[in-house]
């Protein structure tokens, strides 16, 4: 076993420390070490978008960032998405529309959808399928996803209620 | 008696026809009595005493659930297909 | 499957079937809170790692293992050595249709790796990267031998063989020269040869398909955990928790009841991960019997593509003749399909359902269908989504329309002269049941896309047709009242895409519920009855009818709990839209939630239960209209729009079965445009990963407009038929027929890629 | 993949020396998209990854209307397609940068590395070569250039000594009437290695009547990059017309040296080239004549 390196970290608005290896990737290091299992691995190499998180507010693969290249930085998962009001209006929006079937890119998928949204208030149906091109899902054929994140849209502008579950 | 529809890989056997009628009151004595008249019938359909995996029988054009005890009647249809499940 | 009486419903006013209630585990899955697969964490678990051959054909000399087992941090070596008892076991297939000795073979191989990924070793340490690590040095010595990879070359007399012992299997005279071909059969009606010589028009084409991959984004993974007491627990992403018990017991020779299979949520499957082959679970259970501590395994997505189980690639010859009024008088067709590594599995079957579904559209008085599963060096071949049947109904599209086009028909006119009907032979034997096909047809020809006319250069507009017969199978489930009048319902069908919320919803309807009071869960094998497979859309139907049957169930006792309060006979009592009712010494009623708070002092719990094994589902046909622009000097196909009109029995949550048939579709565009393993001459993969081998992105593919038709399935309550597979089977015809009317070039290969199109156009 | 060392200094001078003597063991980490997949399919072992991200010479972009642009190698890919003046001034850079990966990759990946990993499907390096870009670089001996056209070698080759960095890549600033593009062949819409790229670059007279300048650079043709100077020859003087732009086409044909692999055929990518380049002058021209957004 290789030397460990200490990595203090924001995620999901919480500070953190974890010990780890630097070929353990990001991705390894939330779901081994950190216990948050919602990123999934599809790939392992960037091509499918599963592990998607926001470093720093910005989309990456999480597979390919190295856990010590966080230190000091902040990192949002699909576990921070909802919060003591409820879900994020996105992930109302996932269900109310069905967007998803198996649920394995959806962790991604919404991330992605959130960084889109939080910098592009209206984005067209062509911008919303360019974006997220890197999220691969192999169940609904992307119709749904797309509506509910074009519906989504509109729900981000309105106050977030409580939601029940 | 049952009508049975020859599978058309074993018409070899049947001079050629495509369905054949044989007594029985169910699908095995139905085929026991194919074996008499066209010996190496069962051959080819069974293996060690059941219908071979990939075989099933239907009955009236339901799958026999009960294989070859499955009940024949007087004016049964009889046919041997793929197995098909699953996807 | 025929002769069932055309039935209507029981029912047709319902108040939760037909609704869009929000998904039972939607919350989990948007949350990360959802277990898949690899989110199995225990104390003291291992992670294992497979060794696998470099090579697509080659004997192994020998296993050196002593330098993994002993670097640090490794805890487990296994190879076939350790299956000691699988090498007495023979190539007869058991009752599930598959052979076991080929099973173990293809988990770890014994004496030949017989493709690039064949696994020949594993290892178990305390992390992935140690488990790595030691994996590598592992060392084997192969002689090589040569592989083939394509069916036409391992037909050939010359061909290598792979199994040096497999004659063909098949309802003909015994063969007894080994070969490459695992088996072969043949459907036959009438007198094709002669009535294609009495034909107006006949037209033949060759057709190929690539092998192509289920492709879900969830590589396989599980967690074994061996105890010392000779339990098994398995957490796993499956497709059926007791096949995968059931194969376990056998290939680890332990009782089913000791074996616990704890089902996951499966992120995607599609057919790949029934529970027929298994590649990890068996090995990672010797792994955690000698490390006596829980093992994890997980693929990579390279792993996934070279050694779990693709779908075949297929060659094929297709015949077809017509009169000039554009019946059809004969077909014929020569089906070869690849096998992969080992012969199929019976229960497999996608010859099968290829040849009993290929024509299974058109009412057709000859036929003959010769079909060949053929072993090559790739990775064993199984089940994507009706299985067998895109590949073949690839060329009997393109040749109906081929032949509309030149009798100068509209394509839909055309099929709706030759439309199956209620007791239409097929090709098999079989007869169709109560179907909607005319009215399929007629709904797409009446649809507002196929009513547009399409206009501007390079564009053409393609429709394609397919079938899929469904499936019933065994099916269980309880339902537990509790005193607040809510349920908990278990079933034993894995979720793949929302059926916990369908079946509760059929439940619903019958206890007269909302569908949120019920919390429906997905059962392990220790805690609900044997369940088949989730998968040849049967799920909805037959889980269904199991929950509609626990339902039913729940409401004849709390009819006799009713009874009790009322101090009437249990006669006395009917329950209609959730209200118990007596008319006995006066009307008396009370509410389902009412009855359910007096069940503890009136005998004590209520659970109602369906064991079921249900007859006579009903098959469906789809039609698919696409519209595409080629572009003329790269080949590059755009899908402008794209509409899939399904008869889809009865939709019981109509989002997701419009979302089956939108997935469905897309997986069929991946198919016909971008999808094909490809090799180079050794027979090493060269793309196994999503960046070569390329799925439909977002941007590949515009909405998906869906129609559904409800002719109403026969032996369902409800009408219910399955949806999940026929939507995958029209669009790589669909595609084709588009390509042909927007350049006039008929492309016959699988995937329609740009080179292919402009290849075909002869612009290269 | 095998264990090693990170290291992650601030100055290019602790990056040179943490280079010295490692051979080819030790190596920069900048967006790690390609680095992080070769290391962990086994393609490449290392001792140590350098970050260079904490940099400032690798981490900025300045644009200065006289001086031109200058992009540090660290910089991600997203902040170039989302930099206003690059957008303005450099809409041909765009094009190719915007096309590296899905969003996630661009929040990562970054030109440097695109470059440095000399793929010849590099889709940023044909833009680069067209613009004029110029390849900073820093090593022992202190400072050096080179033309972008001359920076890839083979396949996963390039000019870089063992212990050398790339600093940055500059840009002069656009001429008048002028307008660059690039536009890429790929089978699906996005996601894809690039069958054939292509990028072009015209100036034009006073007149707006000749061409005074023109390059074009073809991707995934060849073991690099290619700058397709016969092009650049034949379009000076001439009018920018569909006939000049198919002679163009067919010269970009001959310098191309395409092979048949899985992503494309021989034939197909001879044939794309030229349909590419006449494309991408089409594009680069109605640039030059101001329509800025131009390109396909």
């Amino acid at each position: 076993m290789a030397a460990k390196t200490r990595v203090c970290v924001k995620i999901n608005g919480e500070q953190l420390e974890f010990l780890c290896e630097p070929r353990q990737s990001l991705l390894e290091c939330l779901r081994d070490i950190l216990g948050l299992t919602g990123s999934k691995e599809g790939c392992n190499d960037g091509n499918c978008g599963a592990c998607s998180v926001l470093l720093n507010e910005r989309v990456v693969n999480s597979c390919l960032v190295l856990g010590v290249e966080v230190d000091g930085q902040e990192v949002t998962t699909v576990e921070g998405l909802a919060d003591w009001r409820g879900l994020h209006p996105l992930q109302q929006a996932f269900l109310d529309h069905a967007a998803l079937q198996c649920g394995y890119c959806t962790p991604g998928i919404l991330i992605a959808s959130k960084a889109l949204l939080d910098r592009e208030p209206n984005p067209s149906e062509d911008r919303i399928r360019t974006w997220l091109a890197g999220n691969l899902c192999r169940c609904t054929g992307y119709d749904k996803i797309i509506r509910a994140v074009q519906d989504a849209v509109g729900r981000i502008a309105q106050p977030r209620e409580e939601v029940k579950r | 008696m049952a009508l049975v529809w020859v599978p058309s890989m074993m018409r070899d056997l049947t001079r050629g026809q495509d369905r054949v009628h044989a007594p029985g009151e169910t699908v095995a004595e139905v085929l026991d009595a194919l074996e008499k008249t066209y010996p190496g019938f069962k051959d080819r359909l069974l293996v060690q005493g059941q219908l071979a995996p990939g075989i099933m029988a239907t009955v009236d054009g339901k799958r026999a659930l009960r294989g070859l005890q499955q009940q024949v009647a007087e004016e049964s249809e009889i046919r041997f297909l793929p197995t098909m499940a699953g996807g | 499957m025929s002769k069932d009486k055309r039935s209507t419903p029981e029912v047709t006013d319902y108040e939760v079937v037909g609704t869009r209630p929000q998904r039972h585990d939607a919350p989990d899955k948007v949350t990360g809170r959802a277990l898949f697969g690899a989110d199995t964490n225990l104390t003291g678990m291992l992670c294992g790692k497979m060794v696998r051959s470099p090579h697509a054909h080659a004997r192994i000399r020998s296993i050196h293992t002593a330098r993994a087992a002993s670097y640090p941090g490794v805890y487990a070596v296994v190879t076939a050595q350790d299956f000691w008892w699988a090498k007495d076991r023979g190539t007869n297939p058991d009752e599930s249709g598959e052979t076991i000795k080929y099973l173990h073979e293809n988990m770890l191989a014994q004496e030949k790796v017989l493709y690039v990924g064949h696994p020949v070793a594993a290892v178990a340490a305390n992390s992935p990267h140690i488990a790595e690590e030691a994996a590598k040095l592992i060392e084997v010595q192969y002689e090589v031998l040569p592989a083939v990879t394509d069916v036409r070359e391992a037909m050939k007399p010359d061909a290598p063989l792979l199994h040096e012992h497999l004659v063909t299997q098949s309802l003909s005279k015994p063969v007894q020269k080994p070969s490459n071909i695992g088996s072969h059969f043949q459907n036959l009606k009438g007198n094709p040869t002669q009535s294609f010589s009495q034909a107006d028009l006949v037209v033949e084409r060759e057709f190929t398909t690539s092998t192509v991959h289920q492709g879900y984004i969830e590589p396989h993974a599980c967690t074994v955990w061996w105890t010392v007491d000779g339990d098994l627990k398995v957490w796993t992403s499956t497709q059926g928790a007791f096949g995968m018990r059931d194969q376990l017991a056998k290939l680890l020779s332990l009782p089913m009841s000791n074996i616990h299979v704890i089902p996951l949520e499966v992120g995607g499957a599609f057919g790949g991960k029934l529970p027929i082959y298994i590649f990890l679970e068996a090995v990672a259970a010797l792994l955690s019997r000698k490390a006596s501590r829980p093992v994890k395994m997980t693929m990579t997505r390279a792993e996934v593509f070279l050694a779990t189980n693709p779908t075949s690639g297929a060659y094929m010859k297709v015949k077809m003749g017509a009169t000039r009024e554009g019946r059809i008088t004969a077909v014929q067709a020569e089906l070869y399909f690849e096998a992969g590594a080992y012969p199929s599995a019976d229960v497999i079957g996608y010859l099968g359902f290829a040849t009993a579904y290929m024509f299974a559209p058109y009412e057709i008085p000859h036929g003959q269908i010769d079909a060949y599963d053929v072993v090559v060096n790739k990775p064993r071949t199984a089940a994507y989504r009706a299985p067998g049947v895109p590949q073949a109904n690839f060329p009997v599209e393109q040749l109906i329309d081929e032949m509309a086009v030149r009798l100068a028909m509209d394509p839909i006119e055309f099929r709706l002269q030759n439309v199956v009907r209620e007791g239409s032979e097929l090709l098999n034997g079989t007869t169709h049941g109560n179907i909607g096909a005319e009215e399929v047809l007629r709904a797409a020809q009446s649809s507002n896309h196929y009513r547009t006319p399409l206009a501007g250069p390079n564009r053409g507009r393609g429709v394609a047709q397919g079938y899929w017969g469904n499936w019933g199978a065994r099916s269980s489930c309880t339902i537990s009242v509790n005193g607040d009048g809510t349920a908990n319902l278990v079933t034993g069908s894995v979720d793949l895409s929302g059926t916990r919320t369908t079946i509760a919803m059929q439940a619903a309807e019958v206890l007269g519920i909302s569908p949120d009071r019920i919390q429906s869960n997905v059962g392990d094998t220790d805690s609900i009855g044997y369940t088949e497979m989730s998968g040849g859309s049967r799920t909805t139907f037959a889980t269904g009818i199991a929950a509609i049957t626990a339902a039913r169930d729940v409401i004849a006792q709390m009819r006799g709990r009713a009874a009790l309060l009322w101090g009437v006979e249990v006669q006395d009592v009917t329950f209609e839209r959730g209200i118990f009712v007596t008319r006995r010494s006066g009307e008396k009623q009370m509410f389902f939630a009412e009855v359910a708070g007096k069940i503890a002092e009136t005998g004590g719990a209520v659970t109602g239960t369906g064991n079921v094994d249900p007859q006579g589902w009903g098959g469906a046909f789809g039609m698919h209209i696409v519209d595409v622009q080629v572009d003329p000097e790269t080949g590059k196909v755009d899908i402008l729009r794209y509409t899939a009109v399904q008869d889809v029995g009865k939709a019981i949550h109509p989002s997701f079965v419009e979302g089956q048939i939108q997935g469905g579709a897309v997986q069929g565009i991946g198919w016909g445009l971008y999808e094909g393993y490809q090799y180079d001459t050794r027979g090493d993969m060269l793309n196994p990963g999503f960046l070569d081998y390329k799925i439909p992105t977002a941007t590949d593919v515009p909405m998906i407009e869906t129609i559904l038709v409800e002719v109403p399935g026969p032996n369902h309550p409800f009408g219910v038929r399955g949806v999940g597979e026929v939507p995958i089977i029209p669009p790589p015809a669909a595609l084709a027929n588009a390509i042909y009317r927007a350049t006039g070039v008929r492309v016959a290969d699988l995937p329609m890629t740009p080179v292919q199109v402009l290849e075909a156009m002869g612009v290269i | 993949m095998k264990a090693f060392d990170y290291l992650a200094p601030t100055t290019v001078e602790d990056v040179l020396a943490a280079l010295v003597g490692k051979g080819d063991r030790v190596r920069p980490l900048a967006g790690g998209t390609d680095l992080i997949v070769q290391m962990r399919r086994g393609a490449l072992e290392v001792d140590a990854v350098v970050d260079v991200k904490k940099i400032p010479e690798l981490n900025g972009i300045a644009y200065r209307p006289g001086e031109g642009l200058t992009i540090g190698a660290a910089v991600p890919c997203h902040r170039i397609v989302e930099h206003p003046d690059i957008m303005k001034m450099y809409p041909g850079l765009v094009d190719a940068v915007a096309l590296i990966g899905g969003t996630a990759i661009k929040g990562r990946a970054t030109m440097g590395g695109n470059l440095c990993n000399a793929a010849p499907s590099a889709d940023s390096i044909p833009a680069m070569i067209v613009l004029g870009g110029t390849c900073h670089i820093a090593g022992p001996a202190g400072m050096r250039t080179m033309p972008a056209e001359l920076f890839c070698k083979g396949p996963g080759e390039t000019v870089l000594g063992r212990e050398e960095l790339l600093v940055s890549v500059h840009f002069p600033p656009p001429k008048s009437r002028f307008g660059a593009c690039y536009l890429r062949f790929i089978p699906r819409h996005e996601m894809d290695i690039a069958v054939v790229g292509v990028g072009a670059s015209v100036a034009l007279d006073p007149d707006w009547a000749r061409i005074t300048m023109a390059r074009v650079a073809l991707g995934a043709v060849g073991p690099t990059p290619i700058l397709a100077e016969t092009v650049g020859t034949s379009l000076k003087g001439k009018e920018p017309s569909e006939a000049s732009f198919a002679e163009a086409a067919r010269l970009a044909q001959e310098a191309a040296r395409p092979i048949t692999d899985m992503r494309g055929t021989e034939a197909q990518r001879r044939h794309l080239v030229g349909v590419l380049t006449r494309r991408a002058l089409r594009g680069a021209l109605e640039r030059a004549k101001g329509g800025r957004s131009g390109g396909r």
